[in-house]
């Protein structure tokens, strides 16, 4: 069994997820716990799997039908998987708990099957895209993700929530048409699929082919950047995320933008890094033009998150701009930048579920969704309020909290490229980070009625977010925890 | 905006001909046609037991693909019925 | 193996404040106790720290690590030990204050379980034992302050704290990204400032990194333009406009400037990088800018306030002339100035508390009132003129002796215009008290109560014994500003 | 609808869709076809059905429970059959290296798993056509 | 020319990229969602067509491999297989876009973007 736990991890949620209507038609009162059992499951392997990795040195891998690459497909778990894999199950798992206490009255007893069926299908997905070394692979699960991330959405059922959905997948499937013509072009040049393979032979023929391999790389990017909303790109993120129910806006934030930031910086490190030379600078330009968007998604979406009076419409802004931090790490390419990047993935989903779980607690059961109502809540909610502060003082960068340690990478990676200026840009955002959501924190804490709690919080929804608060602190004071993770991780990714 | 648009799609469509221009010549021997393909037509019989590549591809060499590719029918069925059922309680 | 008692010096006051303030809110005999009982244990433990930093040992901490590139220490040297001393001390005299100020306001739990961390993270700063560390207390030094300049709870003091969180998060911004910068040049973040060389190629981004970081914590200690924030945060009570403004915010953006300047890059480096002139001329305009716009102000906070900013600048001047003569100087003013300011502010408390009375237009005839208070008011007036026998008097005379060391010939001309138009905005309030006619009639009984007479009293007499009898503040500075130039360490 | 020569033509018709439809998916190894087109064909069979004879007749042939039963079961079912290479102690999805007899290239029962999985991929993808057409047209003519 | 000469004998990757063209372009420009949906669908049809065009081999056989025969030519299956997977997505795209805009239909009784609006700032 334990051999076969890199594929089982994704499969035994797959298979939770399909039995998940049966069970729902049988007895709703056994899919939360159906779920947590396949989420459990994927949380144990994960953690065993990172354990192997970290003790052998050594990738893990997987070839599923027996076949060896490259004439069948591969799974391989290196440093940076086996990090995202626990990242997305953990942080997933927490997520549930608190949908298994939400869901139900969020949306009603008549969807909670589906919504479980989606968002475990969601979860597997996202675990495939961690692990998956070959690129149609990639793609597949990439879909999955995309379809099930637009079911959450839509699973509101309100008007807005149906607009952004579509808004969403229609955007979503232009970004995946893009992808799946690069992966086409890729394959013309190197009649492979699986990514070893893939660059090893496009490091032989990208010359014959520049301008096809720089319109490949430049696809990927595309793609990518729709999916995990890079700024220009960015418009059905705020939509999407603010309309959906809360525990969708969290995995959407927290990890569904992420994991396409995770591939692409896979891709561009472990097949295009052969082209990150002077010798063709068209490749380099990539690199710049992620700076270039990541800067303004950094200002942008701050600006934008600055002006709103929506609570989750606030949040999902700031998600633009804090997606605009893992780019910035992307671009920069150095050992910290990279490093920073992937902190950040960890920090940010933390504090952003944390944002979101917190902030739909205030919206269930408080009943306050603007930010004007949110004075007085410490009184009704102190816990929830605690939680909410210190992930907003987290993305802020106050230290010793989860944000400021990747903060500081980033900016260290700057000054590794050469680049001070963006230690600048760092300290700028900081300031606009503070600019919206201090007030916020401010008001939380200051008199006011502050929406009288109609009912009690179930545990189901305080405990997950005391618990994503909890992190935040523990990685504040411990970063060097998951760096040791990620920097292994880069080393891999940089070996040129 | 239209305008927009559609100028921005000719300018990139345009510069995407100079790498049309550059391609592997279509219907002749280039990258693709490599071992890969050559081992599935050779040996896939044998291997497999069934006479049409594709369906050796798709259910046996790559079947992990085609688990996924019914997981994203699922996927459908499942988000047209969290749509439609949604929203009315 | 005696560094943790340099961490229960930080650890106290935080577990002072948890207790305050699981504490029922409405047992104020236990919190006053209990608050005055931990600022008078850290006092303590200070003391006896600082008392062997002096007889030179030192207390540094192992390093811990929170990454590979974010070393966190405590170190004590004998800058932090001088700072920490001053601090702690008049933390106790605060409290007791306090105490007595308090016991008609709202929410007193949490105002002294606030002002208990304030005193953690004060302590915090001065035990810093890198500029990483000294960043962190820095933050939390901010984060502790702010629900007290809020205390109120009015509108104006939401200004003020929104004001005060906005000048004090750009200067947080300053000084990350100038630590960012000089600490990736450097490649550390150690107070190894006598073992610098200047490396031409860096010159322009460390002077950059370097004016971020002084006018980073400029924002804390006030210099002009970056002062704002302090005369609005004057709506806070008034044990915090004098602890906070006068000494421990106010002076940790001091006491970073100096780390900067003489720990972190060192008097040699800041020196090659030529960009004292900036220092300079901050200090200098701070200086006059600072008693210029006290003069106008008739709220008698507002007008410290802006009597604060003007002799911080002094401070910075003291740093900024980069020798020993007036590093001295700097650093006795420091000491010199907390305590007279703070003496100032109590009084002006104590007015407050008794009479009513802000605004110094309506304090004619005062001092039949409260003749101790204005006493120690008007002899702390005195002091801050740098009148001969006060101790103001001596740190001016180090700072101008700076000056001339570097051939400035216009520090003394400024620090005697300062001087005048320090008696400008302070003789008229005391000639006003004790000699306009007024509607204060003698009362009887003590003037005001107990727990804040006696600290105005105790540290007035503290200042006038030190102006005369210097040598021991003397030395002590002495012995602190060789060993920031390298010499004993 | 109550075209009578439509019904009766379509009531004959029906079944040799069907069956057309279950040979693709059978002979999905050995002629072009297999789960995916088959499945096609037998879910338009039935898509036919209901256009013809209405929403209720044809959900009174396959109802909703059946048709979530089916998807989630056809799903599963290939998940299931890749689990028999674990069972046997070789990967997820093995086929031939497992020991599952492959038989005759060439005959209609023969190539292991490549035959069971293309079955339950046509039952799938058959009743996920005729599903999604029964859902929208459902939701369009509530009204 | 010589470029010129290269496009033209690569004339199915033109197409295909003209039709991945057209598709975003009706997907970004046209407002009624139908069509923004059948967008979707000629994009993805253009990226089919650019991989399948990839597998062929001129003169080769579909590759269904005849026993007892030896040295034909087949096809690169590869893509064809690749392919047969993108366009089960496509469809479950389509599907799902299909339920969103019925919901929306429902919603509003119509899917013109612009009428939406219309109906949403009159409140109702």
């Amino acid at each position: 069994m334990l051999k076969n736990l890199p594929v089982m991890v994704v499969v035994f949620l797959l298979i939770a997820g399909y039995m998940m209507p049966i069970v729902a038609r049988w007895d709703r009162k056994k899919c939360a716990p159906l779920a947590a059992l396949a989420m459990g499951f994927g949380v144990l392997g994960s953690l065993v799997l990172m354990n192997t990795v970290i003790t052998s040195g050594q990738p893990v891998t997987y070839n599923l039908g027996g076949w060896i690459p490259p004439w069948g497909i591969a799974v391989k778990i290196d440093y940076a998987e086996s990090f995202m894999l626990v990242l997305l199950t953990g942080v997933g798992a927490i997520i549930l708990w608190y949908a298994s206490g939400d869901i139900g009255q969020e949306l009603g007893h008549k969807v909670t099957g589906w919504y479980y069926t989606a968002f475990l299908l969601l979860l597997a997905a996202m675990l495939g895209m961690a692990m998956a070394n070959d690129l149609f692979n990639l793609y597949v699960f990439m879909e999955v993700s995309g379809i099930c991330a637009c079911a959450l959405v839509a699973a509101k059922g309100d008007r807005e929530a149906t607009e952004a959905a579509l808004k969403y997948l229609l955007l979503a499937t232009i970004g995946s048409g893009f992808v799946l013509f690069g992966i086409g072009m890729l394959y013309m040049l190197t009649g492979h699929l699986n990514v070893d393979f893939v660059a090893l032979q496009l490091r032989r023929v990208w010359m014959f082919y520049p301008t096809v391999t720089w319109v490949a790389t430049s696809f990927f990017v595309v793609g990518f950047a729709v999916k995990s909303a890079l700024f220009p790109l960015h418009i059905w993120l705020p939509d999407a995320h603010s309309s959906a129910p809360s525990p969708s806006s969290a995995v959407l934030s927290g990890l569904v933008v992420k994991i396409y930031a995770f591939a692409l910086m896979k891709l561009l490190y472990l097949v295009f890094s052969g082209l990150f030379t002077e010798s063709f600078p068209v490749a380099l330009a990539i690199r710049y033009i992620l700076l270039v968007f990541s800067t303004m998604a950094i200002l942008g979406g701050s600006l934008f998150a600055l002006v709103q009076v929506d609570v989750k419409r606030l949040l999902a802004y700031s998600t633009v701009a804090q997606m605009g931090y893992v780019f910035l790490g992307i671009g920069l390419g150095s050992p910290a930048g990279l490093a920073a990047a992937m902190l950040h993935i960890l920090n940010h989903a933390i504090m952003k579920s944390c944002l979101f779980l917190s902030a739909g607690t205030f919206i269930h059961v408080a009943g306050v969704r603007q930010v004007r109502d949110f004075a007085g809540l410490s009184k009704t909610m102190p816990w929830t309020s605690a939680a909410f502060s210190i992930a907003a003082l987290s993305m802020i960068g106050f230290p010793p909290l989860a944000g400021f340690a990747s903060k500081w990478y980033l900016s260290e990676g700057a000054m590794q490229s050469g680049e001070p200026v963006f230690v600048v840009l760092m300290v700028v955002s900081s300031f606009l980070n503070a600019w919206y959501y201090l007030p916020l924190v401010g008001r939380i804490y200051s008199a006011g009625e502050g929406g009288a709690a109609k009912e009690d919080i179930p545990l189901s929804m305080r405990l997950p977010v005391v618990l994503l608060a909890a992190c935040c602190v523990v990685l504040g004071l411990f970063p060097k925890i998951p760096l040791a993770l990620v920097y292994r991780a880069v080393d891999k990714f940089l070996l040129k | 905006m239209k305008v927009v648009a559609y100028l921005l799609l000719v300018v990139v469509l345009s510069t995407l001909v100079l790498a049309v221009g550059e391609m592997p010549t279509y219907g002749c021997f280039n990258p693709t046609h490599n071992y890969v393909y050559d081992r599935y037509v050779r040996h896939g019989v044998e291997e497999t037991g069934a006479l049409n590549v594709v369906a050796q591809i798709i259910v046996d060499y790559r079947a992990y693909d085609t688990l996924i590719e019914t997981t994203v029918l699922f996927a459908a069925i499942v988000s047209v019925m969290l749509t439609l059922k949604s929203g009315s309680h | 193996m005696t560094w943790p008692l340099l961490i229960l010096a930080v650890v106290i006051p935080v577990t002072g404040a948890v207790v305050i303030a699981l504490l029922p809110s409405g047992d104020d005999t236990r919190r006053n106790l209990l608050a005055v009982l931990t600022t008078v244990i850290t006092a303590a433990l200070v003391g006896l720290c600082v008392q062997r930093v002096f007889a030179g040992n030192e207390y540094s901490s192992p390093v811990l690590y929170i990454t590979p590139l974010l070393p966190l220490a405590l170190r004590l040297d004998r800058l932090g030990a001088l700072f920490a001393l001053t601090a702690s001390c008049l933390w106790v005299f605060a409290t007791v204050y306090s105490t007595g100020y308090m016991a008609h306001e709202h929410d007193r739990r949490r105002y002294f379980t606030f002002f208990l961390l304030s005193l953690a993270a004060t302590m915090g700063i001065a035990g810093a034992g890198n500029m990483l560390t000294l960043y962190l207390f820095y933050e939390m030094l901010t984060l502790a302050t702010y629900p007290l300049v809020i205390h109120e709870g009015s509108e104006e003091a939401q200004r003020a704290g929104r004001r005060y969180i906005c000048f004090s998060l750009v200067g947080a911004g300053l000084v990350l990204g100038g630590l960012i910068i000089s600490s990736a040049v450097f490649g550390d973040f150690e107070f190894a400032g006598s073992k610098r060389v200047l490396d031409m190629a860096q010159t322009g981004l460390l002077s950059c990194a370097f004016l971020a970081l002084f006018y980073g914590f400029g924002v804390k200690a006030a210099i002009m333009p970056l002062h704002p924030w302090l005369p609005s945060a004057m709506v806070a009570p008034t044990p915090v406009s004098a602890l906070l403004h006068a000494v421990a915010v106010v002076k940790s953006g001091i006491f970073g400037i100096y780390r900067t300047t003489f720990s972190f890059y060192g008097a040699g480096l800041v020196s090659g990088l030529h960009v004292n002139a900036f220092m300079l001329l901050s200090a200098g305009v701070t200086v006059l800018m600072g008693s210029v716009f006290a003069l106008r102000q008739d709220n008698l906070k507002r007008r410290l306030a802006y009597s604060t900013i003007s002799q911080l600048g002094y401070i910075v001047l003291g740093a900024a002339m980069l020798n020993r003569t007036g590093v001295t100087g700097g650093l006795l003013h420091l000491v010199n100035h907390a305590l007279l300011k703070i003496t100032l502010f109590f009084a002006a408390g104590a007015i407050i508390t008794v009479t009513g009375k802000k605004n110094i237009s309506e304090m004619s005839g005062l001092a039949r009132r409260m003749p101790m208070t204005m006493t120690a008011f008007g002899l702390a007036s005195l002091g801050m003129v740098g009148a001969l026998p006060t101790n103001g008097f001596l740190s001016k005379w180090y700072l101008i002796q700076g000056g001339l060391l570097n051939d400035a010939f216009w520090v003394p001309l400024l620090l005697v215009t300062s001087a005048v138009l320090n008696a400008a905005y302070f003789f008229p309030i005391v000639i006003r008290a004790f000699f306009s006619k007024g509607d204060f009639e003698r009362s009887e009984g003590p003037e005001a109560p107990p727990s804040m007479l006696y600290p105005i009293l105790i540290l007035c007499g503290l200042s006038m014994l030190l102006g005369l009898w210097p040598r021991p503040t003397l030395a002590v500075v002495d012995v602190v500003a060789s060993a920031l130039f390298g010499g004993v360490r | 609808m109550h075209d009578f020569i439509l019904k009766e033509v379509v009531s004959h018709l029906i079944p040799f869709i069907q069956i057309y439809g279950i040979y693709v998916i059978m002979h999905g190894h050995l002629s072009p076809g297999g789960g995916f087109s088959g499945g096609m064909v037998l879910g338009l069979s039935m898509v036919l059905f209901v256009l013809v004879f209405g929403l209720r007749e044809g959900l009174k042939k396959i109802s909703h429970n059946t048709s979530t039963v089916v998807e989630s079961l056809g799903t599963a079912w290939y998940a299931t059959v890749g689990l028999v290479g674990v069972l046997r102690g070789a990967s997820f999805l093995v086929n031939k290296a497992a020991g599952i007899p492959t038989g005759q290239p060439g005959e209609l029962l023969s190539s292991g798993l490549i035959l069971v999985i293309t079955v339950g991929v046509g039952v799938k993808v058959g009743s996920t056509i005729l599903t999604l057409f029964v859902e929208l047209i459902e939701e369009g003519s509530e009204e | 020319m010589n470029l010129w000469r290269a496009v033209l004998s690569n004339y199915p990757y033109l197409v295909s990229l003209v039709l991945f063209g057209i598709g975003i372009a009706t997907v970004l420009t046209r407002s009624n969602l139908m069509k923004k949906i059948i967008g979707i669908n000629i994009m993805e049809s253009g990226v089919f067509l650019f991989f399948i065009a990839s597998g062929n081999i001129r003169g080769s056989r579909a590759p269904i491999i005849e026993l007892g025969t030896d040295g034909v030519l087949y096809a690169n299956p590869i893509p064809s297989a690749l392919i047969l997977t993108g366009i089960v997505v496509s469809v479950s795209v389509t599907a799902f876009a299909l339920g969103l805009v019925v919901k929306l239909y429902k919603f509003y009784g119509t899917i013109e973007p612009e009428e939406i609006i219309e109906i949403k700032s009159t409140g109702r």
